[in-house]
């Protein structure tokens, strides 16, 4: 190992910690907002946990997007499957305990579908991501609206458990993000699945060679990525009781999950990154919300700034790189 | 030696791709515990052929026979369950992810279902350490971080911890230096004594001489030569060229035709590159030889501006030359053939004329007329690509579907519009048939001729020591010999790997 | 990889069967739709009615013109939409009710337009963020940034002056009876673009760094130059549809939502290729034309708006569908 | 199998919806109230809307009864429209009218349900707020987290509600049937029997927006009105200009009706550039349609969903703090229409054109150049 080797090594080592340091800068300017307006009781516990539970629906949306994007794929269909999901949810429901597991079911098996579909489009049709996703965005919002006034329902009160309940001091909805971020680093970095993922979104045809079976990787991580979506849906209608067939678009979580992943140093082409990060990138996201609610910033200057960060975060991996982007 | 039954047997295997025949019913066999050489020059079919054996393409005709039954082939993983490993000549390394994820890319340990991470790496270790102690892998490292040599050689090691019964491997020493040769060689004995089936694609006669039981020559796809023996290299040769090697190369400059200096370097250097001293005339071919990662890509990219030197001083017909960039190189007479010309030299979705309008385009004004630049026009270009004689349908046809050396003489073109003064050719004729060479070779010293200095990087040292008058080596980012025309293949290797005693 | 095998015999290039010239099949797409939207509504054939379509069709249609260089460069520019807002609102703050400010607001929204696609090229270029991210926090910002200078509540009306381009139709002209301003606007930027995109270095620039930026690095083409003029002139445009849809349409703050999909969509059902190296600014144009009458025809026909929006959706993904599986037949890799 | 398996559940979920469709926006009953409501006579001061209710049901607020100075917190659903920039003009400038008002803290949820509830939490976990006054995004989506604020300090809710009655009054105007009812039996009156009507609507599904459209519907059937279309615009006038413009190539309309007026000049100029004469129109009370209106005095009206409804949980706030009573548990407030009688009132070229004219904030602080005007 010569000299210039170790200079070389020396980035791809900082580069790992990046999300951590971007977090950390975004948790600094937090506490230094909350002490300099002497607001302490921001930076409480409890104070943390609010920030955590305002991005769960995001956080389960950009857990599964980090799926597609490490396979080198992305998908914007998540938004419309999470306001298909909140809806077909309680309108199966309908305020009916006993329909709370059907409903469940059908709206994975949903998302299982709309998974498939992108990843079939992507691989064996050779449709770019972006085009399928998109053009599944708009079927879905399609058979959403056609089912426009009829949506109605509601879910039953045991089903907001899921995003009201408490167990043992922590919230119920906490715990199952929780549940799917670690489940997805097993998956990620426990699995042979999980290592395909990177290598199917490192290089497709290194992969193949390897003797690994790439669409279906492909099609196995949009898979993921919907259903983490429908997830996120059944967390928003049991939040918000029942659900409306703008609730995934008005949070724009179709473009704000793939800012979160690349916030968190997932590269856009795929192979590199983690869940680890997208995990930072939703807190960064979390964080920024709460400074400018405790800043009291205006929502438009709110949105200048949040485009700016979006922006700033992503240079901050990239300007040091050598490859040529469009 | 061999036993009666071929681990690996191929049949009259036919493949084309559009355009292109590649593959005119070849066939093949190895048995277990040989060494079968497979030689060629570039582009006669021996990729293709190994391709089609590991899964990659799918034959057109012919059959594979594996472990005594008939095998089609649908995707590499067929070919690794029939025991059949590949180095690839062009690396398939995650450069983002570890030396133990890369050797177990896809069939990674489990444990209850788990990557087994600690076994992973204890695994690929063990096999790493077949290389000895003098070439130390970590297998935890990111492959990003390694140098080339390390890369090639865990390459090997992928496909070693595979346990195949046929391992195909396609030119693997050339990133090594002599150590690493040897602790590769011996590790090709080893697997021999185990019974594995070793296909060895090289166009080095002294590997083959080391190492191979049997020898095929490819040539245009068809099999040109098969011996059961190891004959004479220029047996081998004759085969793989197919005709005198006498006009292969154009005749050597004479004194008279070497002009002036006309790019001058002296003691530059920049984090590849250490103390380069040099000069180029014009009308004077002249050769870099070395090995892989030796320096001499990186000295192109060094004077072409694309990873510039950040110490030292360079001139171009006496006037200061340390560009930034490839722009200002090529606006003060620089031109570079990229030697992977798919990836850095081609824009393949745009027709034959556009290639060689490229450059002359990009030194134009933005809003100037595409089909009159003040270098050429379309016109002229169309004429000049005659004048080459690129083969193609139409010129406005696009450029991906020409063969190499038609592409490659675009590319040529696409500098000749500018009259350069100094023309870096990469691997010239990487991927060019044996016919199409000779007329690189010969356009080169036309170049020369009308006043360019031409400095030539190849991997092919014949072709170095045949078509250049000077000859310069280097190893680790320095030149470290100079060598007239004339000079013995073994004196350049010595000089090149720095080792003391070298084989014929 | 492939490549090396691939082009490895020197066929004498069995030279294609006759190089029939290529009609894209967009035009073919769209005539066929306005047949069926006269089939379905007879008046369309009068000047009212296919001007009409015109007018409407004229914003997207620039847009789609605009957006198709940063497609052929390789890279989104989703931050089209919000400019449009930008310009719409930003002319009605500029303007305060005054018709005689004309003059100088819309030089000074093309201006705006001009720095926006100048951060955008230079973000991308430089900081070396990937175009799909820089033009969404763009698009965030912009928004952001209209609504922040009006407070939300646009402060002036659009004189005539201003509407002019966008409303007015030139009336007397033999023939056809009128021509809309918004027709000749489109006639006028479509062929500027057309010029520079097909017939000056740029455009073949603009394909080269989009098909293989790292060989027309190396072959001196100026990256960095190229890719921002790909960014401003998408920016212009879409100033220029603003300022149609603001004369078409009067004040308002959200006239700019979802332009960026749409003009996407225009480039890709005129043949671009997504990430680069290919397209053709008459297609897209055409593609903007094919995309307004399908909502037309829809309309015309009577089918309700979730219809629409799966019938958008699925003709977005054959077409490029179709599209694959022209090039794949027509051979290469 | 799967696919039979998906079929099976896809037909479970046509049947369990089409169960769920019978949550209708049309509601006799209501509508028959609100029918009264627009004729009735409410308390209060009259010129001044803004405090005036109808019935005389109070709200107990003593037990909220607090010394000053208050903080006031609002969870606003967004300023995304230019009803809602009005409303929170008018809101903030009420506030500079009671310097019992230390601060109002405003978190704005962006038109995001998920986001409103996260800041209700934070407002009341930050234990800031004397009283709290909620805009909800969605009405059944912000019942829980309003539930969750009433336990904790007084609530007031205003323009769209919640289901339930827990806040210390609702406040809001006589609502989406009257404001259908007025627009419809204006057409009725005002178009010749059997004319054609074209409905124009922003998006589905909005309840709001449902109950206008209804209401209108009603009308329409009882006057024998024949409605050509029903179009939505999604607020955009290009799409606006464009749907009449084909309307008016296929045939004729002699009215339009909307649910919502911020497309109203669009839907004008759509005749106009046609060269077709104006229709009778229905609106709302945005500057520009006033001004359209007053310019051309085509047959129209324009009932409106007043912004001054933003002032009264400003006014209600203080009371509840200070002890006094307030109506509730609602506070319905009288929702006048603009015609042709009163628009001279209402009608100002010196307002920007998405202003709301029904504010009530002539009178109030930095009037107009906090609206901006000028």
């Amino acid at each position: 190992m010569n000299a210039a080797t170790l200079i070389k090594r020396l980035p791809s080592r900082i580069e790992r910690y990046s999300p951590a340091l971007l977090l950390a800068a975004a948790l600094l300017i937090y506490i230094a907002i909350a002490l300099s307006l002497g607001l302490t009781r921001f930076l409480t516990p409890e104070a943390a946990i609010s920030i955590l539970n305002r991005s769960i629906a995001l956080g389960m949306t950009a857990v599964g997007q980090t799926f597609a994007i490490l396979v080198g794929s992305i998908d914007l269909s998540v938004a419309h499957l999470i306001s298909a999901s909140a809806v077909v949810s309680s309108a199966i429901m309908n305020g009916d305990p006993a329909m709370m597991v059907p409903a469940v079911l059908v709206v994975l098996l949903m998302g299982a579908l709309v998974g498939t579909l992108n990843g079939l489009m992507i691989t064996r049709l050779e449709v770019n991501p972006l085009i399928a996703t998109l053009g599944m965005a708009l079927v879905i919002q399609g058979c959403l609206a056609s089912f426009h006034g009829k949506f109605g329902g509601s879910v039953p009160d045991a089903f907001q458990f899921f995003a009201y309940g408490v167990v043992l001091g922590l919230p119920f909805s906490l715990m199952v993000l929780t549940l799917v971020v670690v489940g997805a680093w097993v998956v990620l970095r426990f699995t042979r699945f999980g290592s395909n993922v990177y290598s199917v979104g490192g290089n497709r045809d290194t992969a193949r060679a390897a003797g690994i079976k790439t669409d279906r990787v492909v099609i196995a991580s949009h898979i993921l990525c919907s259903l983490c979506a429908s997830l996120a849906g059944l967390y928003l209608a049991s939040r918000l009781k029942s659900g409306s067939p703008w609730i995934g678009t008005e949070g724009a979580y179709d473009l704000e999950s793939i800012a979160v992943v690349v916030i968190g140093g997932t590269i856009l082409s795929g192979g590199k990154g983690g869940i680890w990060g997208t995990v930072a990138g939703v807190i960064i996201f979390s964080l920024i919300d709460s400074i400018f609610n405790l800043a009291g910033v205006d929502a438009f200057a709110k949105q200048v700034m949040r485009g700016i960060i979006i922006v700033a975060a992503v240079a901050f991996y990239a300007v040091r790189s050598k490859r040529i982007v469009a | 030696m061999s036993t009666p039954s071929p681990a690996i047997e191929m049949r009259g295997i036919t493949k084309s791709f559009p355009g292109v025949k590649a593959l005119k019913g070849v066939s093949f066999s190895a048995y277990p515990g040989e060494v079968h050489a497979l030689a060629g020059e570039n582009g006669a079919g021996k990729s293709t052929l190994m391709k089609i054996l590991s899964g990659v393409y799918r034959l057109d005709g012919g059959a594979v026979i594996a472990g005594g039954e008939e095998r089609l082939f649908t995707h590499p993983l067929d070919a690794i369950r029939a025991g059949i490993a590949v180095i690839y000549q062009e690396f398939s390394l995650l450069p983002e992810r570890t030396v133990a994820q890369n050797i177990f890319l896809g069939r990674e340990p489990t444990r209850f279902g788990l990557v087994d991470h600690a076994a992973m790496n204890r695994e690929a270790r063990r096999v790493l350490s077949l290389f000895g102690s003098a070439h130390r892998i970590e297998a935890d490292t990111v492959v990003a971080d390694l140098d080339v040599a390390s890369q090639q050689l865990v390459e090997i090691a992928k496909a070693v911890s595979l346990d195949a019964r046929v391992i195909v491997m396609d030119e693997p020493t050339a990133a090594l230096n002599e150590a690493e040769c040897e602790v590769l060689f011996g590790l090709v004995d080893t697997l021999k004594k185990r019974g594995v089936a070793i296909i060895y694609i090289t166009h080095r006669m002294r590997e083959i001489t080391r190492l191979a039981d049997r020898v095929t020559v490819l040539k245009d796809g068809e099999t040109a030569a098969s011996f059961d023996h190891v004959p004479e290299p220029d047996v081998i040769v004759r085969a793989m060229v197919g005709r005198d090697i006498g006009d292969f190369y154009a005749a050597p400059a004479t004194p008279q035709e070497i002009g002036d200096v006309v790019l001058s370097v002296r003691n530059a250097g920049n984090e590849r590159l250490t103390n380069i001293t040099l000069d180029l005339r014009a009308g004077e071919i002249v050769g870099f030889a070395g090995l892989q990662g030796a320096g001499r890509v990186a000295l192109a990219q060094a004077i072409f501006g694309f990873s510039p030197f950040t110490e030292g001083e360079v001139k171009l017909a006496g006037k200061p030359a340390l560009f930034t960039s490839p722009r200002y190189a090529i606006r003060a007479g620089i031109g570079l053939l990229p030697g992977d010309r798919k990836a850095e030299g081609l824009v393949l979705m745009q027709s034959v004329t556009d290639n060689g309008m490229l450059t002359a385009r990009a030194l134009s004004a933005l809003a100037g007329k595409a089909d009159a630049t003040p270098f050429a026009s379309t016109d002229q270009m169309d004429g000049l690509l005659q004048d080459l004689d690129v083969r193609a349908g139409s010129f406005s046809q696009e450029i991906k579907a020409l063969s190499g050396g038609n592409q490659q003489k675009a590319i040529v073109a696409r500098w000749l519009a500018l009259a350069p003064r100094l023309l870096i050719f990469i691997e010239p004729t990487r991927g060019i048939d044996v016919n199409a060479k000779a007329g690189i070779y010969h356009l080169m010293r036309d170049l020369a001729r009308k006043g360019t200095a031409i400095m030539m990087i190849s991997s092919d040292l014949p072709e170095v020591l045949g078509a250049a008058d000077r000859l310069l080596v280097m190893r680790a980012g320095e030149l470290v010999a100079t060598f007239e025309r004339g000079v013995s293949e073994a004196d350049v290797m010595l000089a090149a790997t720095g080792e003391e005693a070298v084989a014929a | 990889m492939s490549q090396q095998t691939v082009s490895s015999t020197e066929a004498p290039g069995a030279p294609r069967s006759g190089r029939l010239p290529k009609i894209n099949p967009v035009f073919f797409v769209l005539a066929a739709l306005l047949v069926a939207i006269t089939l379905s509504n007879p008046n369309f054939v009068e000047p009212t009615g296919y001007m009409n379509f015109l007018k409407r069709a004229a914003p997207l249609a620039i847009l789609a013109a605009g957006q198709i260089y940063v497609i052929v460069s390789g890279g989104f520019d989703l931050s089209v939409g919000s400019l449009i807002t930008l310009t719409v609102v930003g002319s009605s703050m500029l303007l305060n009710n005054n018709a005689d400010a004309t003059w100088w607001v819309i030089p000074a929204m093309y201006a705006a337009g001009l720095a926006v696609g100048i951060v955008n090229g230079l973000v991308v270029s430089f900081l070396r963020v990937p175009s799909l991210i820089a033009t969404l926090g763009m698009m965030i910002t912009l928004n952001g940034a209209a609504f922040m200078w009006s407070s939300g509540s646009p402060r002036g009306y659009l004189p005539e002056t201003f509407r002019f381009f966008g409303r007015v139709n030139i009336q007397g002209i033999p023939l056809i009876q009128f021509i809309p301003v918004a027709l000749l606007v489109l006639l006028a930027f479509g062929s500027c673009l057309f010029w520079l995109m097909h017939r000056t270095n740029l455009g073949r620039m603009l394909h080269a760094i989009g098909d293989n930026p790292r060989a027309a690095q190396m072959s001196g083409v100026p990256l960095e130059r190229v890719r921002i003029t790909a960014f401003v002139v998408s920016s212009l445009s879409a100033v220029t549809a603003g300022i149609l849809l603001g004369g078409f349409a009067g004040v308002s703050t959200d006239v700019g939502v979802g332009y960026e999909l749409q003009a996407i969509t225009a480039c890709v059902i005129g043949g671009a290729q997504l990430l680069g190296g290919r397209g053709s600014v008459p297609a897209s144009i055409a593609g903007a034309l094919t995309l307004t009458a399908i909502f037309t025809l829809l309309n015309f026909i009577g089918l309700p708006k979730p219809v629409r929006d799966v019938v958008q959706g699925v003709i977005l993904i054959v077409a490029v569908v179709l599209a694959t599986y022209r090039r794949n037949r027509a051979g290469g890799t | 199998m799967k696919r039979l398996l998906t079929a099976a559940l896809s037909a479970a979920l046509i049947a369990s919806t089409a169960q769920a469709q019978q949550l209708n926006f049309d509601d006799p009953a209501e509508f028959a109230r609100q029918r009264e409501l627009l004729t009735a006579r409410a308390n209060g001061p009259d010129g001044e809307p803004w405090v005036q209710y109808y019935g005389d049901q109070m709200a107990d607020t003593a037990k909220f009864k607090k010394e000053g100075p208050y903080t006031i917190c609002f969870s606003n659903a967004g300023v995304n429209n230019a009803w809602r920039v009005t409303g929170w003009t008018n809101m903030q400038a009420e506030v500079k009218l009671h310097p019992e008002i230390k601060e109002l803290i405003h978190v704005d949820a962006e038109g995001s349900d998920d986001k409103q509830i996260s800041d209700i939490d934070d407002l009341i976990n930050g234990g800031k707020c004397n009283a709290l006054i909620v805009s909800p995004n969605t009405t059944a989506a912000l019942t829980p987290a309003v539930e969750k604020a009433c336990a904790k300090l007084p609530v007031i809710v205003f323009d769209r509600g919640v289901n339930t009655k827990c806040p210390v009054t609702f406040i809001h105007p006589v609502g989406g049937y009257g404001f259908g009812i007025q627009a419809g039996e204006f057409v009725a009156a005002n178009a010749p029997t059997g004319a054609n009507v074209l409905m124009l609507r922003i998006v589905p599904g909005v309840d709001v927006l449902e109950t206008r459209a209804s209401a209108a519907k009603h009308i329409f059937k009882e006057k024998g009105l024949n409605v050509i279309g029903e179009e939505f615009t999604e607020g955009d006038n290009a799409k606006t200009k464009s749907i009449v413009e084909d309307y008016l190539q296929r045939g004729k309309i002699d009215a339009v009706w909307m649910d919502a007026g911020a497309t109203a000049v669009a839907a004008l100029e759509a005749f106009e550039d046609s060269g077709l004469p104006l229709p009778v129109i229905t609106g709302e009370d945005q500057q520009d349609f006033l001004m359209k209106w007053k310019a051309e005095g085509f047959k129209a009206i324009a009932p409106t969903y007043p912004t001054y409804q933003w002032r009264t949980p400003i006014i209600a706030a203080v009371k509840v703090l200070k002890g006094e009573p307030v109506p509730g548990p609602e506070w319905v407030m009288p929702q006048p229409s603009i015609t042709a009688e009163t628009l001279d009132e209402y009608v100002n070229d010196k307002m920007p054109p998405l202003h709301h004219a029904m504010c009530g904030c002539e009178k109030l602080p930095d009037y107009p150049a906090a609206w901006g005007g000028q």
